[in-house]
């Protein structure tokens, strides 16, 4: 089976940002998207501590102790780009301003439901951040994740079982194996990787896929 | 005369009792008032609410506030950053408490209190864990969870550059909660990089008119 | 009876603002107010489209077209002033930032209700602009206006008849014949002006008045 | 690439329907897209619900649009301004529909439209006969009135420096329901009087940025 590398994937993904997209990057895999959005295309990028228009890590020395991203990771401003606060962050994405957000995910469910912030590890404490946030805000959301766990159990499922993060909200799911859409008589495999077949996709999956209209 | 330019960090954090609710600002290492801070563990006050993004990391910050045993709760949205050993650890022991929630709802809360609003209605966290309990509403067909505001007694705050009116702007991504905390605590205190001349901000970029700020304390170096 | 003229009971009324305070003055008798705060009190006047350090008229040819205060007079900016928007203006209002409100009034009722917006002619289109919020927001709020209407008739009542403005939201009263405080037990007279008794002002007032303590 | 700008008012309008609600900036004279305005009533649309702070005056403006009888409503806190004989006739004909409300409400309803919350209670108009028919609730002691967000289907405002992406910067008092405006409607369009280069504009009096703005144009002096 065909199963991609995370940069193929982010790179896969990135094939889908069209041009004049205003793009909210998750932590961790979706931040790397960035790096294979195709040549010609102008997209911002949103940061959810107050930066629209990050840029790419500065040279090093020239680190402005305060410009980080959502990762906490040394960024830069573009040019035209611009700074606000928290609350006005979050207005712009909870208002619907954002046309793209880009999470991880632990599960998604057949009808969209997204798990991505905690387990069902009671000792472990809890974070959330801006995920919930993102989740109902943004125009569309990306789900960018590998299809099934390290050991081998699916994360697309017919219900989650992990908290959830938002209801209803997850657009595109895009894994190592295939891009599958939310529809709403449920996940439709929209491309396969490689030689990948729908019965070997189907077969990681804890729900019942469409193929391919 | 309004003057509230304080001659030091010790002064500036004068009268925090044990118990308060205290608000710090900042977003991971990016506008927090370490200073601030470093002078309220040594301050002496106890059993205090931590109201902030993180619960801190390595042994700075919020995280000496967690490792002196000052703080008893901790109000934020992501308390597991790398290296938040200290939280973990007091966590664990169960010798601390934490109230979580998403992060545009913690800053939209704060900025109720501030702007004397009792309450909203906010679509995210709908349909979560972090709604049980919670009042919620069905308009238009969306789905939303009543919020009520965040105050607190104090605010610690970072800016880059502030005068003696309180008026404050701030450098690049460091803005993040501090303005919306100056709003919302009954004593907001600023440390500054740099106390400048009235006049000499430009009034279009000052994020915190001086109206939200107390005190303001010019940065000694202490961390 | 001493009847104070519009300017001398904005006198009055200024020597009650401390140094130090953020006010925000009424468009018509209370913004006469600023011409009359003591020297050596440093007082910075808010104006709820957005400004904070409201100065004086500027000199004829220097206006700025965008600079004008509520009464839409134009004004200047004074060193450490500021300018924000009309969300953030009435954030600081309603929030409790203001220390003083000085409104003018048509009524006020014994128990600190005020009427200020619209009378009971439904013809004649009413509007509110910020009183309202000005009302509930300000930490105090004293009302400037005359004893009695034109014709004679008290404006101090039980209640008032007049759509109302904010309920329980007054302070002090400042009229043109003596100072009131609206306390629990109803309005006490704290000051008469030159020889009003205590009796001419009660004759005017459509409520019991409390004497001076 | 994102280039916001069009080369004319006429294309700055093109698309606004009859029957739309027009959210206009400005407060007083202060702020004003007048050129917009001019443009909009040379356009045809008609039935219009208008959301501004005030309804004109003389025969500029808002009041042209009235005097045009292009406006079945006006969303409103203060109609009554000086020489806003216009909009005075039509109420008194009967021939114009007005919803006021507190100007805090006013502006804090945009801005709860733009930032995606359901609604917010708050202290202005409780007991009084603008919070007539609404949900109300007592918070700790406090009384409340229950307002839903205000939305529009355009916005015209007006701001003193905008770049390609529709970052806007404005002038002194200008600002006033520019930006809430900005964030509430489902197309903003944006007068400016100088179109800047990307990067000319200080990042950190952006009082709107780009992502709210929908099409920038130059003032052509037609007003």
């Amino acid at each position: 089976m065909t199963r991609l590398e995370p940069p193929q994937m982010a790179e896969r993904l990135a094939q889908d940002i069209p041009d004049g997209s205003y793009v909210n990057l998750g932590i961790g895999m979706p931040v790397m998207v960035a790096n294979y959005v195709p040549e010609g295309r102008e997209v911002i990028y949103h940061s959810e501590n107050g930066i629209l228009g990050v840029g790419p890590t500065p040279e090093p020395g020239t680190e402005d102790p305060d410009l980080i991203n959502a990762a906490k990771q040394y960024v830069t401003l573009i040019k035209g780009g611009c700074y606000f606060d928290t609350a006005d962050s979050f207005a712009m994405m909870r208002g619907g301003h954002l046309d793209i957000a880009v999470l991880g995910g632990f599960q998604v469910s057949a009808d969209g439901n997204l798990a991505n912030w905690a387990t069902d590890n009671e000792k472990y404490p809890p974070a959330v951040g801006g995920a919930m946030d993102l989740s109902v805000g943004a125009k569309t959301v990306y789900v960018l994740m590998r299809h099934t766990t390290k050991a081998g159990e699916p994360k697309i499922l017919d219900a989650c079982t992990y908290p959830l993060t938002g209801t209803g909200v997850v657009s595109r799911i895009y894994t190592d194996l295939a891009v599958l859409e939310i529809t709403d008589e449920g996940p439709r495999v929209v491309e396969l990787f490689g030689d990948n077949s729908f019965e070997d996709v189907q077969a990681v999956t804890g729900t019942r896929l469409l193929p391919p209209a | 005369m309004i003057d509230k330019r304080v001659a030091s960090l010790r002064e500036a954090i004068a009268g925090i009792k044990s118990g308060a609710a205290v608000m710090i600002g900042g977003f991971g290492s990016s506008g927090i008032p370490f200073e601030l801070i470093e002078a309220l563990r040594l301050h002496g006050a106890d059993d205090l609410t931590v109201i902030s993004n993180n619960a801190g990391s390595h042994e700075i910050g919020i995280a000496t506030l967690l490792r002196d045993r000052l703080v008893r709760k901790v109000v934020c949205t992501y308390p597991r950053s790398q290296g938040s050993v200290w939280f973990e650890k007091l966590y664990e022991e169960g010798a601390i408490e934490l109230e979580l929630m998403p992060q545009g709802t913690f800053a939209e809360r704060m900025r109720a209190a501030g702007a004397g609003l009792g309450g909203f209605f906010t679509p995210t966290g709908y349909g979560t864990k972090l709604a049980e309990g919670k009042e919620t509403r069905e308009i238009d067909g969306v789905g939303y969870v009543l919020e009520p505001p965040l105050k607190a007694d104090v605010a610690l705050i970072k800016a880059h550059k502030g005068d003696k009116w309180g008026n404050l702007a701030y450098n690049t991504a460091g803005r993040n909660f501090n303005p919306v905390m100056a709003m919302a605590a009954d004593m907001t205190i600023a440390e500054v990089e740099h106390i400048v001349e009235l006049g000499e901000l430009d009034p279009e970029s000052v994020a915190t008119p001086g109206i939200f700020v107390d005190r303001v304390v010019a940065q000694e170096g202490i961390v």
